[in-house]
């Protein structure tokens, strides 16, 4: 009975998606002429290049064009891996023998992660550092340099990010772009507004503020997402 | 028949997005394990970025770069693909991971306490 | 261009097999792996229509981190959707607080 | 400039990353630094609530000097304006009355002072900001912090109301992307202005598609029938303080965004009766809900599903007179609820089985929190000399004006239905026979004074309606005024 009704929804759910879709053509520009700039998407196009001397029209989006959104996104994330320590928090009771979840692993993969490790840091540090020139940005970056820790902590049983660390870091990389925002706004301009000189196109230090915020940006969700893995590996199982 | 680029294109970006949304949605409605619960939340949320991305896409478009190699394209009259959309699925893939982990926690939250994570076992969850 | 329509079509077709069977299957460990072919199918698909940032970011978080934290919960839950216990699993006598 | 509105925002964000080192110096900081921020963040709403009544014009901050539509606003007129002092005035009441709440205590309380800040901040920048999606990113803080908070205790069943809550709240955040999503492929923007001076271009059915998801995905923040099946549960589960943020600040932004689609973005056909007639079904459903329940959280909690009905309804006749009354409600609903589930926490402490059969006589053992919520409960069923008499009394005559007659008559029914849960619960506090005198837990001086501010509110709105009405009927206008919102954000495009 449940079972048909649901059926039913999603008919009528799927039916009014794709009566919607109809009056949408795949493919089509939607964005109309780039230079009368109707469209919201056709300015962006239009003048970053010359107004923020970025290359990558979507990290100007996020970072300077919609950086509120993405001030919320890291305070979304930051909540998270907040929400998850309250969630999983219980308190320490005596003689509680604790078994770590993870399986010990083999020798080959310690190895290998050892090796492979910095390489992963390299690589997402340069993709958020490149973010405003290349595809990529701190978003990236910093889930790219998590994911070397998590592996870090799947080869190593008793790897541990110290938790203050991760707390500095997390705090500093906020604070560093909440406060960017605010010292615009203090020069007499608004929230993130650019008050830094814009540089040449292409070149590594250009766009003002944005790679600079992009750095922190990354910094905070690899800290934040390496919080979040930490918390859930170390629920300990009572045996 | 005989179906051109955009007909098949359209059948198969705009097809699967839809079809992830209502298989996700289905999962959620249905069934009783709360991880599979998340599993269908995570995959409509897949296949609403997906569709937002395909809404986003120029035919011939390129990636709104404006590297050397992107520069030329525009300047020989190419069109790049609409960035909007793109800069809004990468906020929206963000907070999906975050609501995930957070419903995760809720189920091994949950699972402590009852020793079960099936909806149809935990008495105050139904409804 | 034909052949990217050919392209995409495949890996339509193999992303809603995926999802039916991440919905479908009891043994909740490969409906996770299924869901992370999801993720990466995306990704691909996020490529082809020009989009790499994104690609990047379904690739490192919908692939890799979303499917490590969906692994870590089925280790500490249980691993079948009808709990039918695996003889692998832990036993638990523990009661919260 | 001194003070602008992008400070309800950035402020308490910088302050939430500060905060995991200033514990470091002192675990009392992290109780004070979010009570400070939000103290200073209902000094400047009121700063920039009086500027902007005395120029009549709204404020549009812009945010990263990129003009709308290209760049995020913030907009704080009369409207928002005055939602947001009522909430930063709520969400500092709430702090003083949660400062040193017993049960804090043994969980950490770091974690709860930063959570609580940020739900504030959500909701606030729900209501300020003036673009879809970032109204989208909000709504997931202040959903992640909502779910955070409800699974806050761990002796109640907090993790299933949570995960109730996260359900209905993805579900409801999806459709709303989906809704988004459907709407830039038609119009090609995102701020909320732009969209409203669009929308006509829209076909029918399209706009029909949009505006239900839409109205969905809102209408389970707003609790609106049928999608109100977390509230009861998180009400009654969660701390008593996020209890009173939720009724306070929450289904606040809720409503209100549910109110910006349909007066703002949307130009259809229908959607008024639409409300008025979800409002009803809530309204009925809701108060007959509530007086079935013997939970007394749960009862607060139907009751506040009802009220909320009320609201819609209100919204739905969509006059000056009605809306003006709605907002009025909304202010009413504030802090009438909120001194309800400030002295109901109290009182469910004292009383282990939180039934209200059992809470006999407890009006002779706590006579200070007792007498709080029988002037709460005589406040929200609209009796006179307390202010919910007077919301209700526009209401009802914003409803006859419109001659919505039968609605007038479903109102007075409801009304009748509310005086006798209430009544039922003071009859047994008051005229009941305690079973003992143990006193489980006494109220703290700050849960007193919090009290204390919010009957004396009730009180003085009650005698003097006078002192919120002009700011309330300049809100009303400019929630009214489409033409004037879009050109006022839309203006500084052309500078």
């Amino acid at each position: 009975m449940k079972k048909l009704l649901v059926l039913l929804l999603l008919a009528v759910v799927g039916y009014s998606l794709i009566t919607a879709m109809m009056g949408v053509k795949f493919g089509e520009n939607r964005l109309g002429d780039p230079q009368d700039e109707k469209t919201v998407s056709a300015y962006y196009l239009n003048n970053t290049t010359q107004k923020l001397s970025v290359s990558n029209v979507i990290t100007a989006i996020v970072v300077n064009y919609r950086g509120l959104d993405t001030l919320g996104e890291v305070s979304v994330l930051f909540l998270a891996s907040l929400g998850l320590g309250s969630i999983l928090y219980r308190k320490h009771k005596e003689g509680e023998e604790e078994v770590a979840i993870l399986k010990p692993s083999s020798q080959l993969l310690q190895a290998g992660s050892k090796l492979i490790f910095p390489a992963i840091l390299m690589l997402g540090a340069y993709v958020f550092i490149h973010g405003h020139l290349t595809p990529g940005g701190g978003f990236q970056g910093g889930a790219i340099i998590a994911t070397g820790f998590l592996l870090m902590m799947m080869a190593y049983q008793d790897y541990r990010v110290s938790h203050s660390v991760l707390v500095w870091v997390e705090s500093l990389a906020g604070i560093t772009f909440a406060g960017i925002g605010m010292w615009g706004l203090l020069l007499g301009n608004t929230f993130l507004e650019n008050f830094l000189p814009i540089g040449t196109l292409n070149n590594l230090f250009s766009g003002g503020i944005i790679p600079i915020i992009y750095i922190a940006v990354g910094f905070k969700v690899a800290a934040e997402l390496t919080g979040v893995l930490d918390t859930l590996l170390n629920i300990k199982d009572k045996h | 028949m005989d179906l051109d680029y955009n007909q098949i294109m359209s059948i198969g970006v705009y097809g699967s997005a839809i079809g992830l949304i209502l298989i996700g949605l289905y999962a959620v409605l249905i069934k009783k394990h709360l991880t599979k619960i998340v599993i269908g939340l995570s995959i409509i949320d897949a296949g609403i970025h997906l569709l937002f991305i395909a809404i986003g896409y120029i035919k011939g478009g390129t990636a709104p770069i404006f590297s050397p190699a992107g520069e030329k394209i525009v300047a020989n009259g190419g069109v790049m693909v609409d960035p909007v959309p793109q800069a809004l699925v990468l906020t929206a893939i963000v907070i999906g991971f975050a609501v995930t982990a957070v419903a995760l926690s809720l189920v091994i939250r949950l699972y402590r306490h009852h020793q079960t994570a099936r909806i149809d076992q935990i008495k105050s969850l139904k409804w | 261009m034909m052949f990217e329509a050919i392209v995409i079509i495949i890996l339509a077709v193999i992303l809603l097999a995926a999802a039916v069977y991440a919905v479908m299957q009891k043994d909740l460990l490969y409906a996770v792996i299924a869901t992370g072919v999801i993720s990466l199918i995306l990704s691909v698909f996020f490529f082809i229509m020009q989009a790499p940032d994104v690609a990047l970011t379904e690739a490192a978080i919908g692939i890799a981190l979303t499917t490590i934290v969906f692994i870590i919960t089925i280790r500490n839950t249980s691993r079948r959707e009808d709990e039918v216990p695996m003889d692998h699993e832990p036993d638990r006598n523990e009661n919260d607080n | 400039m001194v003070v602008s509105p992008v400070h309800f925002i950035a402020v308490p964000l910088l302050a939430a990353f500060l905060i995991p080192l200033l514990a470091k110096v002192s675990k009392e900081l992290v109780r004070i630094v979010p009570g400070l921020v939000i103290g200073y963040l209902s000094v400047v709403s009121v700063i920039l609530m009086t500027q902007v009544v005395n120029t009549g014009q709204p404020i549009i901050e812009v945010i990263g000097g990129w003009s709308p539509p290209f760049g995020i606003n913030l907009v704080f007129s009369a409207f928002t304006g005055f939602l947001v002092s009522l909430m930063t005035f709520m969400a500092f009441l709430i702090w003083i009355y949660s400062y040193r709440f017993k049960k804090i205590d043994d969980a950490p309380a770091q974690k709860y002072f930063i959570l609580f800040m940020m739900l504030v901040t959500g909701s606030t920048g729900i209501v300020l900001t003036g673009d879809i999606f970032n109204l989208f990113v909000f709504m997931e803080i202040t959903a992640i912090a909502a779910y955070s908070l409800t699974a806050f205790y761990r002796d109640r069943d907090g993790a299933e109301a949570a995960f109730k809550y996260l359900l209905i709240g993805s579900f409801a955040s999806a459709l709303m992307l989906l809704a988004i999503v459907l709407l830039y492929s038609q119009v090609g923007t995102l701020n909320m202005a732009e969209i409203a001076q669009r929308i006509h271009t829209v076909p029918q059915g399209m706009k029909i598609t949009i505006f239900t998801l839409f109205v969905v995905g809102l209408g389970i923040e707003a609790e609106m029938f049928p999608l109100n099946g977390w509230a009861p549960d998180a009400y009654s589960q969660s701390p008593g303080p996020v209890g009173v943020a939720f009724a306070a600040l929450v289904v606040k932004a809720g409503v209100y965004s549910l109110v910006r689609v349909v007066f703002t973005m949307f130009d259809i056909h229908g959607a008024y009766e639409f409300l008025i007639i979800m409002g009803a079904i809530t309204m009925v459903i809701a108060e007959i809900s509530a007086l079935k329940q013997t939970n007394l959280k749960r009862m607060l909690a139907y009751s506040s599903i009802g009220q909320m009905g009320f609201v819609l309804i209100a919204f739905g006749i969509g006059t000056n007179a009605a809306v003006f009354g709605a907002l009025f409600l909304m202010f009413n609903h504030a802090v009438i609820k909120g001194l309800l589930f400030m002295s109901g926490s109290y009182l469910v402490y004292n009383t282990p089985s939180k039934e209200i059969k059992d809470m006999a006589g407890i009006g002779k053992k706590l006579p200070m929190v007792s007498f709080f919520f029988a002037l709460g409960a005589l406040a929200i069923v609209g009796l006179p000399p307390f202010s919910g008499f007077w919301s209700k009394l526009y209401i009802l005559m914003a409803a006859a004006d419109a001659s919505f007659y039968y609605l007038m008559g479903t109102i007075l029914i409801v009304s009748i239905i509310e005086i006798v849960y209430y009544f039922r619960v003071m009859g047994r506090l008051y005229f009941g026979k305690p079973q003992n005198d143990v006193v489980l837990q006494k109220p703290t001086l700050g849960g007193i004074f919090a009290m204390g501010v919010l009957a004396t509110v009730i009180i003085v709105i009650g005698i003097h309606p006078d002192f919120v009405t002009g700011f309330i009927q300049s809100a009303a206008d400019t929630l009214l005024d489409k033409a004037g919102y879009i050109n006022n954000v839309l203006q500084l495009t052309n500078l």
